[in-house]
This record gives C-alpha cells, sequence and structure tokens, in this order.
C-alpha cells in the first residue's frame, strides 16, 4: 500500500487482514487481505453487497469472531500504535467498550431481555471508568438522556421499547464511554426510514461532540453519502476501490463501482429500467488468488483480468481502484 | 403478582379435587378385594368378611363412599389405614420430609452439578470435552436405577465402607440414595443447559456484552446464563414432581420410609385410603411445584412477569412510546 | 491409473441438496455422524438377533437345563446361565424385541395423542386450552410408576398392558411440549397468511402449524424410546412387568437381583444391555435432534 | 485422523469403566466353577455355632439389633393379621400359655400368665393365672381382661380360627377361666391356648388409649415394652424394670430379659440385609438362600458368623380346580389331572427355586416331612416325575394333541419354579396360560372357581391334621375346599382324624387325597437366619420365630449396631 499524506494523522490502519471460516468440512474466505487507513475524527464508510465481509472486517477488528468457527486471521491492524491482533485477550478487553465499541444492526435481538435498560449501559461505564454502581447508573441515565429516551424509562426492560427506541439505546451502550472509534454495522438497515434518518442524524451529532471516528457499513449509497468523508468499496472480502467522497461518487473508476450506481434510481434521468449488475455474487469458497474475483460479471472484462491478479493502482490523489483497465474506462464510464 | 398466585391457588382446587375423585374412581375399579387380603390366608366364614368390610365401610355402594371420602377430604381427613389401622394424614406428615429431602438434595445435586457441565459442553461445544461429558452423561442416564443403587452399595459399603448400606440417620445415610437418584436425571439438564446455552451463546445480546469488553466469564454467567433458565427451570420443575413420588426402587433399594414405598406397598395390599391419600398429597406437592417454577418464570424472565402484571401497565405503556417519536428530521440522502 | 480422489465436500454437498428439516435431510445427516451410526447398528443387529434367535443358537429362550444352574461364562454359554439353567445370551437377544419394541410402540401412541391433545389446547386457547392443560396437571401429577402400577394392576400384567401404561404416562409431556410450540408458532405471519386465505381450522393445524413444531417433538420421542425401556424395567423390577417365561431385560434383572452377591453376571450383562440400548438410542436421538435443530449443529 | 483418534479414546475410557463397575461387585474370592452338587447339608432344626464356645454373659447385655424384612407393620394388641408383626409380637405381648416346640403338646408348655393348666375333657379346659400379673402401666391382669382379650383377638384382631374353635370362656373367678371348644381334637387347645398372634392386655387402658399410646406407648404384661416406634422404618423394645414375675425360676424363656434394648431397623430388600450384617451394621436378620454362599462355605458356617435354619411349617403346595359346574376341564377328568401331576418334577422345581437339600425338602402330602403325622411309607409312590406315563394319561384323557390351562400364582414367588413347572407342563404338551398376579388380585381370584385351573399357594399349620383341616374343612370355605373340592368322604375322614388323631386315618386322608388326585405338595423351604458370632444359643418359638430376649450372648459380646 504506497505511503500516503494521511500517515500521520492516521490512527486506525489495518493492513492486509485476512480471515478464514471453516463450514462444515470447507474453507470461506471471507476477508482477502484487506488494507486502509481511518483518520481521527474521520468518517469511513465499508460499503458493499451482503456477504461481501463488511461485517468480518468490522468484527475482526474489534476481535470479537465466533472462534470455534474462525480457521485463521492474519494481517496487522494497528490502533494507537499498537497492533490488536497480537494483543493478549486480557489486555484487548480493556480496548472493548473503552477505546472502540460497536453497534449492530439489528436492535431487537442486540439487547439483553432480561437485564434493565440502564443496567446494560451502567454495566460498560461500571467496567471501564472504575465507577461504583451508583454513579455508574447517574452516567448512564445522562447518557439515556443524550439519545432522546427519558429517564423515568431507565428502570424498562427491551421488550417494551420499539425498534428506533431500542437502537438508541445501543448507542447510548457504545458511546457510552466515549470512545475514540464507532464501528455501526448497518445501523440502520433494520428500521423503517424516517426512524433511520433520526438514528443517523443522532450518530453524526454525537460523533460531533465527542470527535469520535467512524467506520460505517452499508449497502446503502445514500447513507454514505450523506455521513462519510472516505469511502471504500468491498468486493469478495477485498477492497476494490478506495477514495473520498467526492472520488467515488463523482467519477467511480472501478466497473463495479460503476454498476452500483447504474443500480441506483436517479431522479434526474429518466430511465424506465435500471441497469442492475448482471450475474451472481461470488463463492466465497474460491481464494481468486490470480485473477479478479468481479471478473465473471465484468462488461469489460479483458484477458489479463483472468490470469493476474490486478493490483492497486493510484489513479489520482489518495483515490486506489484494484482494476487492470482502470486508466482506460474512467473517461467512458463517467456520468 | 399476588392476584396471579391466588389465582392458581384457587385453580389448583378443582384439580384435587378431580384427582381425588379419578383415583377414588380407579382403586374402586381395580379388582383385588382388601378384606380377603385382610384376613389373609385363614379359613374365614362369610359373615367375618361381610362383618369386616361392614366395620371398613366398603360394603356401600359407590356414590354413598365417594361422598363420605370427600368431605373427609374437606376436613383434610384422610382416614384410617386398613392393614395398619393408624392415621394416613399423621403417616404421610412423618414421611414426607424423608421423601423431601431426596427430592430437595438430589435436585440440588444435579443443578449444581449439572447446569455447570452443561455450559462446559456449551462453551466447548464439538471438542473432545464436549463429547467426552456427553456419552458420560448418557451413559449415567442409561443406567437403571435399581441396578446402580445395588452396585454402589457393593462397592461403597461392602468393599469400601464409607457408607451405611441402608436406613435413615445422619447424612451419611443420603448420600448414596441421592447419588443414586439424580444421576439419571443428570444427563437431561446438562443435555438442556447445554443446547439452551449454545443457542443463547450465539446471540446478539452476547456479540454486544463481548464488544462491551466484559471478561469471557462474566459474559457467560452475567449474560448468557440468565437468558438460557427458562427451559431448565421447566425441567427441574417437572424432575422435582417426578422425585416426590417416583423413588419408589431407590426407597425399597436402601429402605427409606418415604412416601413412594408406603404407596406402592399400599398398592400391593389395596389398603384405598392409603393410595388415596398419599396420591393427593403427591399431587398436591406436584402442583404447588408447578406453581413454584411458573413463578420462577416470571423471576427469570420480565417479559414473562409483564403479562402477569395484567392490562392495567400494557395500557401505560403503549401510550408513552407513541409520544416520544420525534418528528422526523435530517436532509434528504442524494 | 485413474486414481478417484474421494472428493471429501461430496457427501455436505448430497446432504445440502436436501431440504433442511425433510425426512432424507435427516436420514442423510443421521447416517454421517458416527456415534448415532454405532447405536442405529446396535439397536439394528439387536432386533435381527432377536428374531433369528430361535434358527441361530443351539439353546431355546426357554430350554431349562437344571444341572446348568447359575453357569458362569464359558464357550457353551458365553453370558452363563440363569437360576434355572436357561442360557442367558440366547435370553438377552431373544428378548431384545420386547424392551425395545415396548420403548417404540408406548412412545409413539404417546406421542400421538400428545400432538393431537397438545395442539388442539395451544391453537384454540381459551377454555379447550385450560381444559386440556387441567386435565394434564391432573394426569402429570400422578407419579409416572404409580400410574403404570395401577393399569397393570386393573388389566393384570402382559406385555401390551405395559406398553399401555407406559404410553399413558408418556402424553403429559409430549402435549406440553406440542403446546409451548404451537403457542410460538401460532403467532407468526404464515399463519396468519394461510388464515387470510381462508384455509380451513384443521387443515392449518394439520398442514402448517403441526409440521413446524414436529422437531423439537422427534427429539423427545427419540429420548421417549429409551426413558420407556428404562420404565418397562422399573414395572418388571416392581413385579407389574411383562408375565414370565417372556425374557424381558427389566424382568430378568429383577429376579437376579437376588443373586448379584454370588452369581453378579446374571445381573451384569442384562443391566449392560439396557445400559448400551438406552445409550444407543439416545445416541441416534442426538444426531436427529442436531439434524433437526441446525443451530446446535456445530 | 484427530477424529477417530478421539473416538479410540473414549472406547478406552467406556470400557475402563465398565470393568470398575464388574470388578467392584464380583465377589472377592474366585466363584466356584458351576457344578451343581449339593453343598454339604446344614443341619436344619438345631443351630450351627460358630468356632469358638466361651463363657456365656451373667447378667443382661446393653442391647443388640435384629433387622425386620417386612415395612407394613405394628404392634398394636389387636389388628390384622396380614401385617408382618409375627417376628417381634412375642416379645410385648404375653399370652396364658408359651408352646416351646413346633407341635409340641399343652404339657410340655412353658406356664406364661397361666399359673396351671388342668384338662378336664376333650372339649374343656380350666386355665388358672398367678394373682399378682401387672403390666408396665401398674394395671393388674384379670381373668376378665383374659376373655375380653380373647372376644377381641377373633373380631377386631380378625384371627379366625380361635373364633371358629372356641365355643366359650366362663369366668369362675377373679383368676381361674373355663376354656370350652366347639369340638375335639388334638391340637385345637394347643391353639387356643397358645395362640401365636394372641395379646392380653388391661380391658380399661385398652378402651380409653389414645392412638398414639396404642401405637407407640403400650401398656403390657410383657417382658418387654415399646420404647420407641418409627412406622416403616425401626421399633425399639425395652426391657420392663420390675417384670411382675419376679421369680426366675418360673419365668423360663417366654420371660426371660437377657438383653436390655432391642433395635429393630426395617430393611426390605433382602440382598441389601444379608449386606448390611456381614457389613457390621447389624446383628442379626433372615436372609435368603441365594445369599448363603456369603455366609456359609462348603459344610461350614464362616468364621465371625453363626447360622440357623429352622422350616416346615409352611408348604409350597398345587392344587387343581374341582369344581365340577365351573366348566374347568380338570374338574371333571380325573386321568387329566394325573396327566398333570405326574408330568412335574418336584425335585427340578425346587433347585430351579435356588433351594436344594442344606435348606430345603420335598413335599410327600399337603403338609411338610416335619409336620407331626408325617408317614414316612407315604415318600414310596407320591407323583414321581414321569413324563410318558403323563402323555399317556394325557391321550387316554381324551386330549391327544394338548390341551391349554391357566396357571395362577402371585408374582413374589420364584420365577425360576414357575418355568420349570411351565416347562414340564409343555414337554407333556400342556400348553400353559401364566397369571402372575400381584398378592391383591391373586387372594380375590383364589376363591373364584371360573378363573385358575392349576394354582400354586403357600399353606401350612401347627401339624399335618390341623393342615388338613384348614384345608378341606367345609365351615371355612364358601365353596367346598381349598380347591372347590367336595367330597363328602373326604370331609369324613378329615373330621375323624381330628377327633381320634391315629395315625390310620391320616393315612386314609392322604390316600383319598392322591385317589382324588386333587393336587400335590412341592416343597417346603427353610428361613435361615444370620447373626454375629456373639450368640451362643438362638432360641425360636414353636413358630420358629427367634426369641432375641431368651438368647444366651458371650461374655464379651458388642452390637454392631451404630445407635443414632
Amino acid at each position: 500500500m504506497a505511503e500516503t499524506t494521511l500517515e500521520k494523522k492516521t490512527f486506525l490502519s489495518v493492513e492486509n487482514l485476512l480471515v478464514q471460516y471453516k463450514l462444515s468440512g470447507e474453507t470461506v474466505y471471507a476477508v482477502n487481505n484487506v488494507s486502509f487507513t481511518v483518520a481521527k475524527g474521520t468518517t469511513l464508510g465499508l460499503v458493499g453487497e451482503t456477504g461481501a465481509g463488511k461485517t468480518t472486517i468490522a468484527k475482526a477488528i474489534l476481535r470479537i469472531l465466533p472462534d470455534h468457527s474462525l480457521k485463521g486471521i492474519s494481517g496487522s491492524v494497528v490502533f494507537d500504535g499498537k497492533d490488536l491482533l497480537k494483543l493478549p485477550e486480557t489486555e484487548m478487553r480493556s480496548y472493548r467498550g473503552k477505546n472502540i465499541s460497536m453497534i449492530f444492526q439489528d436492535p431487537m435481538t442486540a439487547l439483553n431481555p432480561v437485564k434493565t435498560v440502564v443496567d446494560q449501559i451502567a454495566e460498560g461505564i461500571a467496567l471501564h471508568q472504575n465507577m461504583n454502581k451508583a454513579n455508574a447508573r447517574i452516567k448512564a441515565i445522562e447518557m439515556l438522556e443524550t439519545v432522546g429516551i427519558s429517564a423515568d424509562r431507565a428502570d424498562e426492560y427491551p421488550h417494551q421499547f420499539s425498534g428506533g427506541m431500542k437502537q438508541r439505546v445501543v448507542i447510548a451502550i457504545a458511546l457510552a464511554c466515549n470512545p475514540d472509534l464507532l464501528i455501526a454495522d448497518e445501523p440502520t438497515t433494520a428500521l423503517d426510514v424516517t426512524i433511520q434518518a433520526q438514528v443517523l442524524d443522532l450518530i453524526s451529532s454525537l460523533q460531533q461532540k465527542l470527535g469520535t471516528s467512524m467506520i460505517l457499513i452499508t449497502h446503502d449509497l445514500g447513507v454514505v453519502a450523506g455521513t462519510c468523508d472516505a469511502v471504500a468499496v468491498v468486493y469478495a472480502g477485498e477492497i476494490i476501490e478506495y477514495g473520498s467522497k467526492e472520488d467515488i461518487f463523482d467519477h467511480p473508476m472501478h466497473p463495479y463501482t460503476v454498476g452500483l450506481f447504474g443500480a441506483l434510481p436517479d431522479l434526474k434521468k429518466n430511465v424506465n429500467r435500471l441497469s442492475p449488475i448482471v450475474g451472481l455474487p461470488p463463492d466465497p469458497t474460491v481464494a481468486y488468488t490470480d485473477s479478479c474475483p468481479f471478473a465473471e460479471r465484468c462488461p469489460h472484462v479483458a484477458p489479463q483480468c483472468r490470469e493476474k491478479k490486478p493490483h492497486n493502482a493510484e489513479v489520482s490523489q489518495g483515490h486506489f481502484v484494484r482494476c487492470h483497465l482502470a486508466g482506460e474506462i474512467a473517461g467512458k464510464a463517467a456520468p | 403478582m399476588i392476584k396471579y398466585i391466588a389465582k392458581r391457588l384457587l385453580q389448583m382446587i378443582p384439580v384435587l379435587i378431580c384427582v381425588a375423585i379419578l383415583i377414588f374412581t380407579l382403586m374402586f375399579f381395580v379388582p383385588g378385594d382388601p378384606v380377603q387380603i385382610m384376613l389373609g390366608d385363614y379359613t374365614s366364614t362369610p359373615e367375618q368378611i361381610a362383618e369386616t368390610r361392614a366395620r371398613l365401610g366398603i360394603d356401600k355402594p359407590y356414590w354413598e363412599q365417594l361422598v363420605i371420602y370427600l368431605n373427609g377430604i374437606v376436613h383434610l381427613d384422610f382416614g384410617e389405614s386398613f392393614i395398619l389401622g393408624n392415621d394416613v394424614g399423621e403417616e404421610l406428615l412423618e414421611r414426607f420430609p424423608r421423601s423431601l429431602t431426596l427430592a430437595l438434595s438430589s435436585l440440588g445435586f444435579i443443578v449444581i452439578l449439572g447446569v455447570p457441565l452443561g455450559v462446559l459442553c456449551a462453551l466447548n461445544a464439538g471438542k473432545l470435552l464436549d463429547k467426552i461429558l456427553m456419552v458420560l452423561t448418557l451413559i449415567l442416564n442409561s443406567m437403571p436405577t435399581f441396578w446402580l443403587g445395588l452396585l454402589m452399595i457393593l462397592l461403597f459399603s461392602v468393599r469400601l465402607n464409607w457408607l451405611p448400606s441402608n436406613g435413615i440417620g445422619g447424612v451419611e445415610y443420603y448420600v448414596m440414595p441421592i447419588i443414586a437418584a439424580s444421576v439419571g436425571s443428570l444427563a437431561n439438564i446438562t443435555r438442556q443447559t447445554r443446547s439452551s446455552m449454545l443457542e443463547v451463546i450465539r446471540s446478539d445480546y452476547v456479540t454486544t456484552a463481548r464488544s462491551k469488553g466484559l471478561s469471557e466469564r462474566k459474559i457467560t454467567y452475567g449474560h448468557a446464563l440468565p437468558n438460557a433458565l427458562i427451559p431448565i427451570i421447566t425441567i427441574c420443575g417437572s424432575y422435582f414432581g417426578f422425585m416426590i413420588g417416583g423413588t419408589t426402587v431407590i426407597e425399597t433399594v436402601f429402605s427409606i420410609p418415604g412416601i413412594g414405598s408406603y404407596l406402592v406397598n399400599s398398592i400391593n395390599s389395596r389398603d384405598y385410603p392409603v393410595v388415596r391419600g398419599s396420591i393427593l398429597f403427591i399431587a398436591f406437592s406436584f402442583s404447588v411445584i408447578m406453581l413454584v417454577v411458573d413463578l420462577l418464570y416470571a423471576f427469570a424472565d420480565p417479559r414473562i412477569k409483564a403479562s402477569y402484571a395484567g392490562n392495567k401497565r400494557k395500557k401505560k405503556e403503549t401510550a408513552e412510546t407513541g409520544a416520544d417519536e420525534q418528528p422526523a428530521a435530517g436532509k434528504e440522502g442524494t | 491409473m485413474f486414481k478417484y480422489k474421494k472428493d471429501p465436500t461430496a457427501k455436505a454437498k448430497r446432504l445440502s441438496s436436501y431440504k433442511p428439516g425433510s425426512f432424507l435431510y435427516v436420514v442423510n445427516y443421521v447416517s454421517q455422524s458416527k456415534s448415532a451410526m454405532a447405536g442405529f447398528c446396535f439397536i439394528a443387529l439387536l432386533l435381527i438377533l432377536s428374531f433369528l434367535t430361535p434358527y441361530i443358537f443351539k439353546y431355546g429362550y426357554r430350554e431349562i437345563n437344571v444341572r446348568m444352574q447359575y453357569a458362569l461364562s464359558s464357550l457353551e454359554h458365553p453370558f452363563g446361565c440363569d437360576e434355572v439353567g436357561r442360557d442367558i445370551m440366547v435370553r438377552i437377544f431373544y428378548g431384545a424385541k420386547y424392551t425395545i419394541s415396548i420403548g417404540f410402540f408406548s412412545t409413539f401412541c404417546a406421542a400421538i395423542c400428545g400432538i393431537i391433545l397438545g395442539a388442539a389446547a395451544g391453537y384454540f386457547g381459551g377454555l379447550v386450552d385450560t381444559l386440556i392443560m387441567r386435565a394434564l396437571d391432573v394426569f402429570q401429577s400422578f407419579p409416572t410408576i404409580l400410574l403404570a402400577i395401577a393399569i397393570s394392576a386393573v388389566f393384570g400384567p402382559g406385555y401390551w398392558k405395559v406398553i399401555l401404561a407406559c404410553g399413558i404416562t408418556g402424553i403429559p409431556s409430549y402435549a406440553r411440549m406440542m403446546r409451548a410450540n404451537i403457542l410460538t408458532v401460532r403467532g407468526s405471519e404464515f399463519i396468519e397468511a394461510a388464515a387470510s386465505i381462508n384455509c380451513s381450522t384443521g387443515r392449518i393445524i394439520l398442514k402448517h402449524v403441526i409440521p413446524n413444531a414436529i422437531s423439537p417433538l422427534i427429539v423427545q420421542m427419540a429420548m421417549g424410546v429409551a426413558s420407556a425401556g428404562l420404565t418397562a424395567s422399573a414395572l418388571s423390577f416392581l413385579g407389574f412387568g411383562v408375565v414370565p417365561p417372556t425374557p424381558e431385560w427389566g424382568a430378568m434383572l429383577s429376579t437376579a437381583r437376588a443373586y448379584i452377591r454370588e452369581y453378579p453376571h446374571m445381573v451384569m450383562f442384562p443391566g449392560l444391555f439396557i445400559m448400551l440400548t438406552v445409550l444407543s438410542l439416545n445416541l441416534v436421538g442426538d444426531a436427529i435432534r442436531d439434524a433437526l435443530d441446525p443451530k446446535l449443529k456445530n | 485422523m484427530r477424529k477417530s483418534v478421539s473416538k479410540k479414546i473414549m472406547a478406552l475410557l467406556l470400557a475402563a469403566m465398565l470393568l470398575i463397575t464388574l470388578g467392584a461387585c464380583g465377589s472377592s474370592e474366585e466363584p466356584t466353577e458351576g457344578d451343581t452338587q449339593p453343598q454339604e447339608t446344614l443341619s436344619l432344626g438345631e443351630q450351627n455355632i460358630g468356632a469358638e464356645g466361651d463363657a456365656a454373659a451373667s447378667e443382661q447385655i446393653e442391647y443388640v439389633s435384629y433387622a425386620l424384612n417386612s415395612a407394613s407393620f405394628d404392634l398394636k394388641p389387636f389388628s390384622s393379621p396380614a401385617s408382618g408383626r409375627a417376628q417381634t409380637f412375642q416379645y410385648v405381648w404375653p399370652r396364658l400359655v408359651y408352646l416351646t416346640s413346633y407341635g409340641g403338646s399343652l404339657e410340655e408348655a412353658e406356664m406364661w400368665l397361666a399359673k396351671s393348666v388342668t384338662r378336664v375333657d376333650d372339649v374343656t379346659c380350666d386355665v388358672e393365672l398367678y394373682d399378682y400379673i401387672y403390666d408396665n402401666k401398674g394395671n393388674h391382669i384379670t381373668a376378665e381382661d383374659v376373655k375380653w382379650s380373647y372376644e377381641m383377638v377373633a373380631t377386631v384382631g380378625q384371627s379366625v380360627e380361635v373364633g371358629n374353635l372356641l365355643k366359650e370362656i366362663q369366668i369362675l373367678d377373679d383368676y381361674n377361666l373355663r376354656f370350652i371348644l366347639n369340638s375335639p381334637g388334638t391340637g385345637k387347645m394347643e391353639t387356643v391356648l397358645g395362640f401365636h398372634r394372641m395379646a392380653i392386655c388391661d380391658k380399661d387402658w385398652y378402651e380409653n388409649a389414645t392412638e398414639e399410646e396404642l401405637l407407640s406407648d403400650i401398656a403390657t404384661a410383657a417382658p418387654y415394652y415399646i420404647k420407641e416406634f418409627v412406622s416403616g422404618s425401626l421399633v425399639v423394645f425395652e426391657a420392663v424394670e420390675d417384670y411382675w414375675q419376679k421369680d426366675e425360676s418360673l419365668r423360663g424363656i417366654s420371660g426371660s430379659q437377657n438383653v436390655k434394648t432391642i433395635y429393630c431397623p426395617v430393611i426390605a430388600e433382602p440382598s441389601v440385609r444379608a449386606i448390611s450384617v456381614e457389613n457390621k451394621e447389624v446383628d442379626f436378620t433372615d436372609i435368603q438362600i441365594s445369599d448363603l454362599g456369603t455366609f456359609y462355605e462348603n459344610g461350614a458356617v464362616k468364621d465371625g458368623y453363626n447360622m440357623l435354619a429352622v422350616g416346615g411349617t409352611t408348604a409350597l403346595d398345587l392344587f387343581l380346580n374341582m369344581d365340577e359346574e365351573s366348566g374347568s376341564p380338570v374338574a371333571t377328568n380325573l386321568k387329566l389331572r394325573q396327566a398333570i401331576l405326574y408330568a412335574i418334577d418336584a425335585e427340578s422345581c425346587r433347585i430351579a427355586a435356588g433351594l436344594d437339600d442344606s435348606c430345603s425338602w420335598l413335599c410327600y402330602d399337603f403338609g411338610t416331612v416335619q409336620m407331626a403325622g408325617f408317614n414316612e411309607a407315604w415318600k414310596e409312590d407320591y407323583w414321581t416325575y414321569d413324563p410318558d406315563k403323563a402323555k399317556a394319561l394325557l391321550e387316554e384323557a381324551g386330549y391327544p394333541d394338548g390341551i391349554t390351562l391357566r396357571f395362577m400364582y402371585t408374582s413374589n414367588m420364584s420365577s425360576g419354579m414357575v418355568a420349570v413347572l411351565t416347562e414340564n407342563l409343555e414337554a407333556v404338551g400342556i400348553h400353559v396360560e401364566v397369571m402372575g398376579y400381584d398378592q391383591a388380585l391373586y387372594n380375590t381370584y383364589k376363591y373364584d372357581s371360573s378363573v385358575w385351573d392349576i394354582i400354586i399357594d403357600n399353606k401350612g399349620g401347627y401339624s399335618l391334621i390341623d393342615n388338613y383341616n384348614n384345608l378341606f374343612s367345609p365351615g371355612g370355605y364358601t365353596n367346598g375346599g381349598v380347591n372347590f373340592c367336595k367330597d363328602q368322604t373326604l370331609y369324613d375322614l378329615v373330621d375323624k382324624g381330628m377327633l381320634t388323631g391315629a395315625q390310620e386315618d391320616y393315612d386314609a386322608i392322604h390316600d383319598r387325597t392322591v385317589e382324588l388326585a386333587m393336587g400335590r405338595g412341592l416343597y417346603a423351604s427353610a428361613t435361615i437366619y444370620v447373626s454375629q458370632d456373639g450368640i451362643l444359643d438362638m432360641i425360636t418359638n414353636h413358630y420358629m420365630y427367634p426369641m432375641v430376649n431368651a438368647w444366651t450372648y458371650a461374655e464379651d459380646f458388642v452390637s454392631n449396631y451404630k445407635i443414632n
């Protein structure tokens, strides 16, 4: 990965992260040496189809991958100068919740049904800010209020809250100890549109207030446009295009990114049929070590795409594309 | 909550009445005449038989006997045993603590041993330890109780001389019966804990807990186990109910005069009052246990407690959640 | 020379080709788990042997030879002889079909009645539900052994009566489980969907509700066969079981228990076979449960 | 590869586990080869005392423990006979006369409450009581109490045989009574005065005693009272301080108090009872034949134990249904009955029940060989096992291709014996529908001639004629004798036998039963008692129950029982 100017400001850099699962005898290549960096206070959007390995990347950073099905994990995740993958479990535990925390996709099941809402928040606070139970509870109630839940509902149970309210609680839990990095794994997918907008506003307002940098995982390009500074497009466990929001939205280079935008309904253009990307998502059990995973579905496929692994070319300042024909197709596909 | 308990207690009365009538009818139609057994082998003249039947009151028609019996139950008078002649109620009260100690301590034994074993299996599911524990508990579960009981007596009291072989008395008398009685059900508790734990371990809130940086132990026992409790409580409830009356085999092998052996002997000699009394006693303790189990559900799972709290609170909740939604805001994504 | 490399994933592929939960899927899955196969073969072997005993073994299961009383295991009699000189091995194999068939039949009829009762109680709810549930409470408050004794006392001992006794005592647990499953399934959308296209309630129960709630029941049945076997042997122990000379294992064990000190081999082999059979049934039950309940697979 | 390795380890572990359990319960020394030569005969009747014969203890020893085999019993003075109280009844309830030996007469008997007994004629007998009898609560026992006690035993105590025998009891004065029988007969007076289930107690005390007192706080004139009674688990007897019979010479066996306290724990499971003696938890108990090997080996009692084998009061008899109207093929077909009886091999039945010469005897009559009145001559030709003759008789009886008969017994009888019986009958072509009912069902169907064709039952009595009287006296049954037989000549013979007590009459009865081919006696088994070696002489009462209070104990006798 070429040195970039963001080096000194980055505080999280992931270097060729590799994650494989084993599923009844077969190996699943979930993440194939992904590398990216996140600058302090910025938001990186990870975009891609479901099953492309986005959540696995997030869980690998926080090292909460289910170990019974994990086959292998390698590479490095440098955070504040320390490689999290090499840390002993006890030390890693002090990072989780304090420096890095995570918001999950389905609020319905993300909260423990038998514990009160405030206890679930206070638990993290008491652990990391070594307060006694009483103070932790006060801090937790403050947190609840900041996410817009009235204090008198603190002692209620998750089943008494609607989907949107639950997601607010999850956010409260994640931001209770104002972490440096927040990983949001499709926080709004399970919510309907009106609630979705509120949750996103809440997250970004808290982000400004606490100065937390964020990795937002989503497959909804509208959400990315609204909140992210940099975008990484993930396909078959690899980052095939990486750049600032403007780079990706205004002049996407990789055929897959182009296809993604093609599949978006656009008010300006009166197109009667959207142009979906043909074919099926890649088979995760194939490693694609010496070919481009998008080859079968790529409209501009060339012979070398099937023989050689495309390297990561820097088409413009901070804008990388992993495609052999990165240069030529730029002109044609521009909107 | 109190209203719920009262409701359940009221519901128990018809159940017990049904049990009383059912057992009365069953014993009435079971062939085998108690007087013949009481008079034993010796030549008994018809008058003597008739006179004894009258004295015991079993010469009256079915309905009359049923009425006398039910009115006796209402006044908690279980009548006198045909064979022993002593008051059945007192006898049951004397024997109940022994069956209760046996049931309670063996329930304690299987919960204290079974649940952690189940959690252990769940945590390293699929590994060697899980397989060994599973097969081991399976073997224990497959052993017939009386065979196990006799083997234990031979091993521990005859060969090693550690424990007395039978009877009641200090703690050491109860060690073997408890192990023999509970080892069989250890497998059920372990397996049930394992499967409900496996289900819970994979759920999202456990991952949330892990993402909060809690230690594995705190996650397992703080978050996972409380959620896995419900099915375990069900198994304990039904096991405890079974133990009160069902330990006949253990009581015969270890000569512990509990309710089980008292019941089987009375069936053998068609001692109607004793059979009816013990069945009612067992049915009563079983219903109480079922009620306790339901209360434990509410204690373990707030969702169920909410349903008991009645509709009053429900209305309040739905009204509240509606008002809290802030009006939709935020710019429209491109 | 073309060497056919056994494709490790062939089995997994064949397995995933069936619809999870379907009969073929379960059969396929069970045949792949080694322990379940060991259990299954043990039981199959026992059953085959049980039917073939009159032809393969020299001694009949009833043949008495008082000279060979309590004979220890020897070449002639691998498991030794019982108190009347009958060959224990032949009796165990011949008796296998009794204990196992008692287990299967009683579980089967308990499950059928249990499912119907549970389904009705769960689906209709209200008065029907409380009535059936209270009736089940009444039934369940009887200790199993007692109900079995009362039934065999009323109808007298005998093979079918033991099945009836073990069967009836099994109904409450199946009914309760079925009702619990129905309650969870009843609320889900596909039932409302079926109701919306006005299927008759009977069809809904049979077609939609029961298939979905059946998998935990099948697991319970697999375990139930094992426990029914044990109940039958406990019944014989208390003297209410099968009438001699049928060599049901429980009866053999209860007559042999008097000789446990002097001739332990008479107690050992029946007890051992009860244990192994129940163990195999449980192993098969485990595999079935894993097959039907994917979450628990690995 | 890794998966199969774990499988192997598990298999090894499983096998090891089984070996331990197998090893644990195998008896310590190598079990003898399966030969079945009968062990040395254990001489029945007298005791088989262990080696050392040290001096007897001079004064009363502290306590002894005697494990009982049944749990459902109480020791109220008048209670139904079904409860298993016979074993300890004679410690706590006195009677007029103590019969010293089985079948013994009044003249040899030992006086208890009665001072003297004089026969007036063959139906009446005068009894004089001691005038200083007081129970442990100070109530004075008089003739009136004795008469009342007899009435209570016959009614509430349901001891019908006393009720049948006694015509009336006349009170002559405070300490003299006259007993008049319904009809003369040998042994009848012995049965009445020495009745083993008799309890004599004070009328006033009994009438206003509470349930609690009746059960565990009794007022008795016997040498022991009940110190503690835990129903179904433990009974404790304590010697009465100032026993009313001060004169040692008059106390005899029934009044002796050689031990201060007798602890009687209840251990229902037979093999566990044997274990508790071997395990030094109790001093004395009755064991089942199959546990004999633990205490008795090639002809001698192992050291550390004493052995007492008693028996012969009851025999296992087989009866055939003789009720013509019952429709049973057996009742109307003599040849069929003979075929059945010849088909049975009593010797292998006995062996199959785990018995042998050392602890049982074959029967050559409905009674046992020990019963008074048994004639050795009966042993020659008593249904000797002859399957061919049985087959021939079956054909003559009109069933060349076999017949199916209903065979009833109770489920606590030896299943080995039942198996041999059914095989013997099947071998000659008689198919058997086996009906093994529990005790209650069995007792009800026993008196119903439409239920069974062949039945086996334990029958017994005080003597041979007493046994015949029990079996065939018309008064005792509603439908003919024990097997519904209504043969008038047999009844007359039995009545004559009761009167004369002559051997020819007994022979005539025996021959009549053989001629009618109505059934046969199979065998009688002994009750075997085992005790620790501190006991020198084990006396039993006339019904062969141990009189623990009258035993002689060794000087250094120490009980194994741990009081808790």
